[in-house]
Parts: C-alpha cells; structure tokens; sequence
C-alpha cells in the first residue's frame, strides 16, 4: 500500500514537472494565441543558469529567481524582435519561425555551455528524504511539487482573477476595444512573453534538479511541452493541468508495470485523447461559424 | 614528455579549416582543386575522424577529437615521417548522416584512414561502405559485438572493446566477489543495452548464478523514480545496469535521491561510470559503483595520457577521449611500419597483427581473425580519489580478453 | 391572417398557417422545410427554446430578430453545422437527423455565412467552378479531370455572365471590392442549385446600390428556389419578403406577412419598437 | 496550365517566374551527371528522393494547408518495409516501388483517418505522435527492423538481371522517380481533386457547405502524398544499402518542413531545391565549422522573415523584374 502510495507521489512530481515544462508555453498560446517553440530553450537556459548561479557559491534560493530573470530578458530582446511582428500571423508561420530560433539557440547553448550533461548541486536542505509510510521519498520532489503547485496557483489567479489578466484575454479577442479602453497592446503581449519565457526559464531551474541539463533537453521538454498543452486544449490553463496530470500519471505508472513499453503507452493514450476530443481535453464552446 | 598549455591551443595540427584555406589558395593559383603539398614535398596523409559533435554524443565527440589532436600534436604532426592532415567530420549520432560525411570523405578528400565513430549503429551503416572501399577504418568507441563476428571486414580494425568484454567480465567478477545469487539487470532498452546486458546474463548463468528479473526502459528515460521504487521493493542482491549519457547520471541521482546507494549494489559496463562523460555530472551519487571497462584514468598505462589530458582539458579523461587517443597510436604505430606508405595496407595490417601496440589501454594485440583488439579490462569501483571527487580505481585486472569472435 | 395570441411569446411558437399543420408534411406540397420544436444550448445559455417553423416553395421568408437571438444558431442546425438538442428538421418530408453538411448541401439547403467565404487566390470563374463541381460526379475526380473542369468552367461562366461581374470571370477574387465579393459568394451558392437557400446577412456592409445588386441577383434564380434571408435591414425584409418571422431570444414570436409583423404588438415591443424609436 | 484555366495576369507572372526555377532545378538536375563522381551522384540521388518526400508534403502543406509533422514515417516506413522485403523477395525495382507506395499509403491513410477532425496545432501534434509511434516501432521491433542498430546488408536493387547499384544506376533510378512523382503530384494539383484540396485549405467550413466531404478530400491527399513518399522511400535504403530508425523520427520530419520551407511551401520543385539547400549546408558546411546547426538555423529564421514563400517564389519575382528590365 505504501509503495503505490510512493509511485503516486511520483507520478505526481512527474507530472508536476510536465506542468512546469508546459506553463510558458500554455500562456502566451492561450492569452495570446502565439506559439512560441523556443520554450524549450528557456527551459534548459534556466537550468543553466540555476547550475552555474549555485555552482558559483551564490544563495541557492536565488538561483531560481536568477533564472527567471535571465529567461525573461532573453524573451524581452525577442519580444522587440522578431516575434513582434509574427503576433498577428498564422501559426504555422510563428512554428516556423519559433523552431528555426530554437535550433539555433541550441547551437549557441553548446557553444556556450559545452556539451557536457550537468546536474544541479542541489542544496543540502532539499537532499534528504522524508518517510512516506516507512519508504523514502525525497524532499526535493515535495519541493518540486510544491512550488510547481503554488505557481500555478498564482499564475491561475492572475490570469483569471486580476485585471491584468483580464486585459490580455480581451487583446487576443479584439485588440482594439483594448486600446480604445486606453491599454497599450504591444506593451501587454510584451508582458505576456516576458512572463511566459521567465516561467520556462524557472521551470528548467527547478526540473534541471530531477532531469540534469544536456543538448537536446531543450528539444525533448518542448515536444513534452507541446504535448502537455495542445492535449489539454488550448483554451485554458485548467487543460493544461489536467493532461499533465494524465501525461504523468500514465507514464509513471505504465514504467511501474510495463516499463518496456512505457513509451509507446504514453503516446498512444495522447493520440487516443486527440483522436476523441480533437480540440483537446478542455474546449471553450463556441459557434463553429 | 610535456607540453605547455599555450602551445595546444595555437599549433594543434593542420585542421581542416587551414585545409580549406590552402585548397582555396591553390585553386586561385593553378585553376584547380589539388591537394596540398606540404613542405616536405610530399602529400600529407589525411585522417579522417568520424565522430559527434552535434546530436547526443555531442560531449564524447568533443573528448574523441581532444584526444586524437592530442595525438598527432605529440607525434609532430607527422607519422612515419609524414605531414598528417585531420579531417572532423560531424556525424550528428544519425547513421544517414555519416554514411554521406563518409563518402565524401572517401570520394572527395580521398582520406587514407578512417577513424572515431560513437555509435554502433553508426559503425555498421557505413561498414559496407568501407569495407567494399578496402579503406582503413579503426572503430574508436562503437562496441557491437557483430563488427567482431558476421560483419567483421579484413580492413576494419577495432582498437577498442566489445560488448561481449565487458558483459562477461562484469558476470565473472559480480559471480566471483558480489553475489550469486537474487541480483537483477536493468538496461536501457536499445541494441547496446541488450547486448551490455544479454552478454551478462549469458555468462553469469554459465557460471552457475541465478538472476531474478530483467527490467528495460526506453531510451531517454526522464524520471526514474518508478523504477528505483521498484528496485527499493525488490531490495535485490545487487543489479546490473547500463544507460548511456544523461540517462546515466539521472539514474544514479535517482537512486542516490531515494537513499538506496548504500543499500543496491549498481554494477555495469564502465559506460555507466565514465570518468569523464558520467561521473562528473553525477557527482557523489556514483560512489560505490563497479565497472567493468578497457580504459581507466587510475591504470598505469593511462597514468601518462591522462596527466596530459588533464592539464589541457582540465579534466581527467574517459573513454571517449582515451580510446580514441590509443587509435591514434594504433594507426602511428601501423603508418611508421610502411614508413609513411600508407598504400601498403596489407604490411601495414601484418604489422598490427603480429605484435601489440603500447597504448593507454594497455598492450593492445589484434585477433587476427577480426582485426579485434585483445585487451585487458579493469575492474573499477568508483571511489573517493586524491582530490575527493568520486575516481575510477582499478581494484582488478583481467588480462587479455578475447572476443569469441566469428565462431560465437 | 389574424395576429397571433398574446401569448405567443411565452408558449411554444406556432406555425402561422394554423389550418395546415395538423396535415402531414407528405401531404403539404408548400412545406419545403419544416423545422419543429428545435432547441439548443451553449452551456448554461439557451439559445433556441422549441423553435418550430415552415419553409414553403417558392417563398422568401425574412428572419429577423436583434442580435443573439438565435438566428444563425437556426442555419447551423438546419444546414448540419451543429446538431440541436431536441427537435426535428424535415426536409421535403425527409427527417434529416444526423446528416453531415455535405449531404444537406447536395439536397439543396444551401447557405451563406455571415463572412463571404470566397476562395481568395483563385479567379472569380474557379470560384464558381468549385460549387458547380461539388454538384455532378467530377468533384473528387482525378482523371479525366479536364473535361470536368470544362463542363464546370462553362457552367460557371453562365452564372457569372448573368450578373453585374460579366465578362470578369479571369479576375482574381483578391483583387475585387468588398461588394463584389459578396456577389461572388452568392454566385457560389447560387451554383449549387439550391432548392431552399439561407442566406446569412447576405447586404452587411453593403451601399443600397450594391444590396440592390446582390438582391436582384437573387431574384432572378427565385423561380427554383425557397429562400430565407436574415437582414439587419428591416427596410430590405419587408420589402424582399412573402413572410417573415421574428425570433427574439431563442423564440419564435411571430410568422406572418409584412402587414401583420409591422402591426404585431409583441414583434413591435421586442423589435421594432425599439428600432422605430431610433429611426423618430 | 492547360486545363481550360483562365490566364489571369499574376498567373502568368508566376509561370515565368515557375520556368526559371524550373530551369534552375534541371541545371541542378544535371550537374551530378556531368561531375560524374560516385560521391556527387549518390548526394545527388539523396536529395531527388528526400526532395520527392518533401514534395509529397508540399502537396499536403501548400495544397491543402496540412502541416504533418509525422511525414518521415511515411517515407521512412516505406523504406523499411522495401529493405524487409527485399531481404526475402530479392531486391527487384518494380516490387521494391510496389511495396513502398502501399506501405506509404498506408501509414499515410492511417494518418489521414486518425486527424481526420483536427486541425491546426492539434493536427500538428496528433500527426507527431503518430509518427512517433512508428519510430517507437521501428526503434523496438527488433527481429525485423533491426532496433536501433538499423537494417544493413539486403541484396542490392536490380531490375531483372540488371544491377542498379552503381552510382548512376542509382541517380537515375531517383530522377526518375522524382520526375513521376512531380507529375503525379502536378495532375493531381490541377485536377478537380486538386483543386478541392485547395478550397478546403482556404475555406474548409465552405467546402462542407457546398457539398465537400472534406474528410474524403483530405484522406485521398494523405493517400496520394503517402504513395509518392513511398515510392522515394522505397529506393532509399539502397542508395546507401542502409535504413535505420533515424528516417522515421519526428527529427527528420521536422527536417523535411524546413526543408519544404526554404524551397517554397506553395511550389513543387521547391522541395527539392529546400532538400539541396538543407543536405548540402548539412554536409558540406559542417565540415568546416562546428556551428552548422548555427547556419541551417539562420537561413531557416531568415528564409521565414524575409522570404516566406521560399525560395522557388523568391526567384519568381527576381526573374519576372529581370525580364522587365
């Protein structure tokens, strides 16, 4: 009994982390309807920055702002350009365009970080196990679901509690009802970036404590992203949490029983899920025409 | 033999860069492409490594290239009295890739020798390739057994390991000094891994050891957690495990996060533990592993190479960089027999078969049945080195192990 | 025709030809389309509450109702694009149920939509051509492909020389005003040969000249076909119309002729009052 | 163009400028031939074929706005299934085209049938986890695929008793290939069925008004561009007497957009000249710096930003400015 509660509690961290992998992507898609697949280089640059801020004997607990600032100012320079003029196009033009960014940030991420696979050296506060039932379970996990729950939690209520939020949902429906209201657009979907790109940057931070950080991260938490998200429907932030919670819960548990094909199962339970909801888990209802 | 650090970052070998530049040069002068002459009046010869340096092997492609420039710059630059030019080309870990790089070097750049190559699949997709060429190729890393055995080739040589040498000296020792009983394997689930992991199970059985389950998972497994759990309640005697890379590291912190280092025994090939690939990334968490493995930074006959390598790479060195390093020698030690006539394959090959070559992996002789090294494999257990960081300390030799070769 | 009883509004709508409707439709040779008791919700909110109406041969019927009333939520669930909660649509005395868009559209329930959905990067004859095609058996075909494209390119020629865009049929749909597109749209549905057709705000944003244009094309196809016309331009309803009916918060408060709308206190109190106000 | 179709202006602009990129791939064709050397001609075989591929998605992404991230495992499948087969049937051209284009077809029409529904982003996705599950496939079923090691040593492809394993043999073997192809590809474009690809691409919810059954359009797309992709699959093993489970993955997918991208997304040709651009900045410059990735990322960024109708489109309109000067 106390080992499945265990493996749920890794299923949770698991999914925990797919949610952080997936929140800056899910914000500018679902407030500003941009798809940014430069979410993977974020990732990995903040788990960069957390590795090199801790390795240098800075406060460990700023590592994780460290990185979301860093991120967010990468975003910034890319808000001015080139996404600036990719907001009011297709998505297939912004894939393209956001794609091509993150294969050359990769390339730049291995010229400046090297190749080599880092682990973050996680402070010794969070390197102990607290006992689940008699069997160990790391505090790092707990801390990882912690903070992954709180964030979501905050970002939750800015987006649909405050009237910031509120200004970024009415741009992606009608941009000039916002303005005549006396809001600047650019400066909010800036802010949107931004924020979304500093979210990936704290993601990597805090995952590269369970995923250590490599070339190729980037594009394997971008395809987990952009699973996690379009699976939970574009429409909302509720989608996004839900199908972590289904990505990281089949995965952990078809590795318990069928770790051979724990890969396989994971993908075919997503493709089943788009096949029966095409628009994903949670769809705004709207009149098709 | 020292070499000052400033001396290695300016003048390593003609790369091809510098290549390019005189061919550029020359084409301008004479109206054609030709190749370059080099002081002495002869042409140099050109070497080509395969390796990558882009893709999920980016970090050993990088050590294999240290390596081998720190070859060529100790002998000179010259072998068998001959200029020698380094051709890198970047396979990207893709086999349709560097079947295309290898062509081209073949076709194009009409290299002479051959040599890196990270990835077993890599290695047999241009095997054909080389083989109906007849070109000298020297497999640096890749350890499919196969290229010992049915897709062996009388120009191939392999100045490296098999799967086989390691599966089945890492079954003797876990048989002789571990356990005999109630361990289990667990291997990333791709052709590597189950040749690690099948040629383990094979000879831990001959010699009369039961084994319990065998677990697999995909490769580029994120979150081990489920599968350490299950290690934990299967509390086993010890397990026999092989993940390459990043999957590597996250394994170990995994196990170490769960508290279960002191509790598992986590033995593998020595790619689990790699001095230079594995162990720095996973830190502490590598401690108390055994390995078995043809390269070890603590062996007397790496003891030179890798005091050299740390003062230029200030780190110590891997496999990657070592194997590839003993390749060089390998092929120095082939080039000086034909005195720098490399079209001479055939003496240059009776050569290498019928003395070894002092290399930093030890005296190494080929089975003149495969062009197979024979090597001596270290058992390594991971522990504390001079400096506190987790080392490679060869706590056992076995020496000159042979593949079986074709008949197995 | 009477006005309808007060409590109209309240109740289920009625059909304003109250001696027919206890006939059976295969009996009614008028009822081309009989929508009965339609109701559909988005969520929490109700947009169609048992809307029951008929279209009859020949006819054109105005719908009209203010915004959110449900009116283009009715063509979607006639043409197939959305499926309602309960109620029936009988097509020629044909329970349509489930039958996809496509299917409904081969009958000949053609519709428009409130955008003209034109095909912008091909000419104003290609255009046409597609919706001539989609009717025989070239629409999918591969081979033979040319004399399909011939039959339909001719065909659609007709059409477009029949109207104010005659002898334009190379030009790109791009390249035209907002208004000639709309006349592209409707030639495209027009070329469907449709047996009852829906057009959705077909005049929005059109000069009086333009609808004038748009509306005279219509006519001159009205003898094959039922047509029902949402407008927000009550002038063009009451003028284009044989009957109209007025839908105001997902019901159906009145079907009758121009005289009895104009005169219906229920119609004037949710519609026209507040509209006669503005125009005063 | 010779269909009845009218001759509008920008029409014509474009068959201009459609001739000199014509012109330019034929030269490009032929420049192997005359070089002559075993390695040009087998890169050269490499990219017709991997350019059919990539025009075989051009037909679902320019044609009918179908962004498949799962292509290489159409083209890839096909592959694996010619060198399965070739192991126990012998290596005979007709056979090898035969079973490629039905294994494309169908794992294309398994594609077409599952996103039948979807669309934008989520067909993007659903066609990635498909492929996906190809290559986990590819990757896992060892005894026939060879894992992850891949597929080596099958006979080499002959036609009857002739062998086409030579260099040349092999170039054109995959000229001719993509010649068909093309052709195939241009009369479907031009066909009513074409032609309702394209309306379903521009205005699918019109398409269903007017009697489209715009799944049966998409999944005969899916069909078409799988038996194209199938056939240049089919001889892809041979070039290189190698297939591995690279050639499904969903990089090589994303490789094939890009390399339909830089050609152009609403041309045919243009896919090859995206697969010269891409194969040849791959191989050739990688080896002179280890910052390829770097420059395939730059021209692929700047492709988007300033040319984003690719390069075929871009030579349009210089050739049609060069003609008026």
């Amino acid at each position: 009994m106390s080992y499945y509660l265990v493996q749920t509690l890794n299923a949770l961290s698991f999914s925990v982390l797919l949610m952080l992998t997936g929140l800056g992507l899910s914000l500018v898609l679902s407030l500003m309807n941009f798809v940014n697949l430069t979410h993977g280089s974020f990732f990995l640059l903040g788990g960069y920055v957390a590795i090199h801020w801790i390795g240098a004997g800075a406060p460990w607990w700023l590592a994780f702002p460290a990185a979301f600032v860093i991120a967010g100012a990468v975003g910034l320079v890319l808000d001015r350009f080139p996404f600036g003029r990719f907001y009011p196009r297709t998505h297939l033009m912004q894939v393209l365009l956001t794609y091509g960014l993150s294969v050359i940030f990769a390339d730049l991420m291995r010229w400046g970080f090297g190749a080599d696979t880092m682990s973050l050296p996680t402070p010794e506060l969070l390197r102990g196990v607290v006992f689940v039932a008699g069997l160990p379970f790391p505090i790092y996990r707990l801390f990882i679901i912690v903070s992954g729950g709180a964030l979501a939690l905050a970002l939750w209520y800015a987006i649909d509690r405050t009237l910031w939020g509120a200004a970024i949902r009415a741009c992606v429906i009608d941009r000039g009802i916002v303005e005549t209201l006396g809001l600047n657009t650019r400066r909010i979907f800036t802010v949107g970036v931004v924020i979304a790109a500093g979210l990936g940057g704290l993601g990597g931070a805090l995952g590269s404590g369970m995923l250590s950080a490599y070339p190729g991260l980037d594009e394997e938490v971008l395809l987990l992203a952009l699973l996690v998200v379009v699976v939970g429907g574009l429409g909302s932030f509720g989608g996004t949490v839900l199908s972590a919670l289904l990505l990281g819960f089949v995965t952990t548990f078809s590795r318990v029983w069928l770790p051979e094909f724990a890969n396989f199962l994971s993908l075919g339970i997503m493709a089943a899920v788009l096949v029966i909801w095409p628009s994903g888990l949670v769809v705004r209802k709207m009149r098709p025409v | 033999m020292t070499f000052s650090e400033s001396r290695l970052m300016t003048s390593t070998s003609i790369t091809r860069r510098q290549l390019l530049a005189a061919s550029a040069a020359s084409a301008l002068g004479l109206g054609l492409m030709r190749p370059v002459r080099a002081a002495g009046g002869e042409t140099p010869i050109k070497i080509a490594l395969i390796t990558s340096l882009s893709g999920p092997f980016a970090a050993l492609g990088e050590s294999m290239r240290a390596g081998l420039e720190l070859l060529i710059l100790e002998s000179g630059g010259k072998m068998g009295g001959r200029q020698v030019t380094l051709l890198v080309e970047d396979d990207q870990g893709k086999p349709d890739e560097a079947v295309r790089k290898v062509r081209k070097l073949l076709s194009q750049d009409k290299v002479d020798v051959l040599c890196g190559v990270i990835s077993a699949a890599v290695a047999l997709a241009i095997r054909d390739i080389v083989a109906d060429a007849k070109a000298l190729t020297f497999i640096s890393i890749a350890a499919a057994n196969g290229l010992a055995r049915e897709a062996s080739s009388p120009y191939i040589f392999r100045p490296t390991k098999t799967s086989w040498m390691l599966g089945h000296t890492g079954a003797l020792w876990t048989y002789d000094k571990i356990a005999k009983e109630g361990g289990i394997t667990l291997g990333s689930d791709y052709a590597a891994g189950r040749e690690y992991v099948g040629d383990f199970i094979n000879t831990y059985r001959q010699q009369g050891g039961k084994l319990g389950q065998q677990l697999w998972t995909p490769l580029g497994t994120a979150d081990f957690a489920p599968i350490v759990m299950n290690l934990a309640a299967l509390s086993p005697a010890f397990v026999y495990a092989f993940f390459p890379g990043a999957d590597a590291v996250r394994f170990l912190q995994q196990v170490r996060d769960f508290k279960l280092q002191d509790k598992i025994r986590v033995i593998g090939p020595g790619a689990l533990f790699d001095q230079e690939d594995v162990l720095p990334a996973a830190g502490d968490a590598g401690l108390g592993g055994v390995n078995t493995y043809h390269q070890s930074p603590g062996a007397p006959a790496s003891a030179e190479f890798a005091a050299l390598y740390q003062k230029v790479r200030n780190r110590l060195p891997g496999e990657a960089s070592t194997s590839t390093y003993a390749t060089g020698q390998v092929i120095r030690a082939g080039i000086e027999a034909v005195a720098g006539d490399i079209a001479q394959k055939d003496k240059l090959k009776e050569r290498l078969l019928s003395a070894p070559v002092s290399t930093a992996l030890g005296p190494m002789r080929f089975d003149s049945r495969n062009n197979q090294a024979i090597l001596d494999i270290y058992v390594n257990e991971v522990r504390r080195g001079q400096d506190g960081k987790p080392f490679n300390t060869v706590v056992h030799t076995y020496p000159a192990i042979q593949d079986p070769g074709p008949k197995a | 025709m009477s006005a309808l009883p007060s409590s109209a509004r309240t109740t289920a709508s009625v059909p304003s030809a109250a001696p027919k409707t206890s006939v059976p439709s295969s009996l009614q040779p008028h009822a081309l389309l009989r929508i009965t008791d339609v109701a559909k919700s988005f969520g929490a909110s109700r947009v169609l509450e048992s809307v029951s109406l008929d279209v009859r041969a020949g006819e054109t019927l105005g719908l009209i109702g203010p915004n959110g009333a449900g009116k283009t939520t009715l063509f979607n669930i006639v043409t197939g694009f959305l499926r309602a909660d309960t109620g029936t649509v009988l097509f020629e005395g044909r329970e349509l149920g489930a039958m996809p868009p496509p299917a409904r559209a081969r009958l000949g329930l053609v519709r428009t939509f409130q955008k003209s959905l034109v095909f912008p990067t091909q000419s104003i004859r290609r255009n046409v051509a597609m919706a001539v095609r989609a009717q025989g058996s070239g629409a999918y075909r591969w081979w033979g492909g040319r004399a399909a494209h011939a039959q339909a390119d001719a065909a659609a020629q007709a059409l477009i020389d029949g109207c104010a865009l005659a002898g334009c049929g190379d030009e790109l749909v791009a390249d035209l005003s907002y208004g000639e597109q709309r006349i592209v749209d409707m030639l495209i549905a027009l070329a469907q040969s449709p047996r009852v057709l829906l057009l959705d705000e077909p005049t929005a944003g059109l000069s009086t000249e333009e609808a004038a244009q748009l509306l005279a094309l219509v006519r001159q196809h009205h003898a094959q076909t039922a047509v029902v016309l949402i407008a927000h331009d009550i002038d063009v309803v009451f003028r284009e119309c044989d009957r109209i009916a007025v839908l105001d918060l997902g019901q159906l408060i009145a079907v009758d002729t121009p005289e009895v709308i104009r005169q219906h206190p229920g119609v004037r109190a949710a519609y026209l009052g507040a509209l006669a106000e503005v125009q005063a | 163009m010779s269909t009845g179709l009218p001759a509008a202006p920008l029409l014509a602009k474009r068959r201009l400028g459609d001739k000199i990129a014509l012109a330019l791939v034929l030269v490009l064709a032929l420049a192997p031939l005359i070089s002559g050397d075993g390695f040009s001609l087998r890169f050269g075989a490499e990219i017709l074929l991997i350019g059919t591929a990539v025009m075989s998605l051009n037909l679902l992404i320019g044609g009918g706005g179908l962004v498949s991230l799962g292509h290489a495992a159409v083209f890839g499948a096909a592959g694996y299934s010619a060198a399965v087969a070739a192991g126990s049937l012998g290596a005979q051209l007709p056979l090898m085209l035969l079973i490629g284009i039905a294994a494309g077809m169908l794992i294309a029409g398994i594609m077409g049938l599952v996103t039948l529904r979807s669309s934008g982003l989520f067909f993007l996705v659903l066609t990635l986890v498909v492929g996906q599950m190809v290559w986990e496939l590819a990757f896992r079923w060892r005894e026939v695929t060879g894992g992850a090691d891949g597929l080596r040593g099958f006979p080499k492809l002959a036609l009857g008793s002739l062998r086409l394993d030579t260099p040349l043999a092999l170039y054109l073997v995959a000229a001719g290939i993509a010649l068909i192809g093309w052709m195939v590809t241009r009369s479907f474009q031009q066909a009513p069925i074409g032609q309702a690809l394209a309306g379903v691409r521009d205005q699918p919810i019109r398409m269903g008004a007017l009697g489209y059954q715009v799944g049966r359009i998409r999944v005969t797309a899916f069909l078409v561009a799988g038996a194209v992709a199938g056939a240049a699959g089919a001889i892809y093993p041979f070039v290189n007497q190698y297939i591995g489970p690279n050639s499904v993955h969903w990089s090589m997918s994303a490789a094939l957009i890009i390399m339909a991208v830089i050609g152009g997304v609403g041309s045919l040709y243009g896919g090859y000249l995206g697969a010269l651009v891409y194969l040849f900045v791959q191989t050739e410059v990688s080896s002179y710096t280890d910052r390829w990735q770097l420059v395939i990322g730059l021209i692929f960024v700047a492709t988007v930003i300033l040319m984003p109708n690719g390069i075929a489109h871009w030579l349009g309109q210089r050739g049609v400015r060069g003609g008026r000067v």
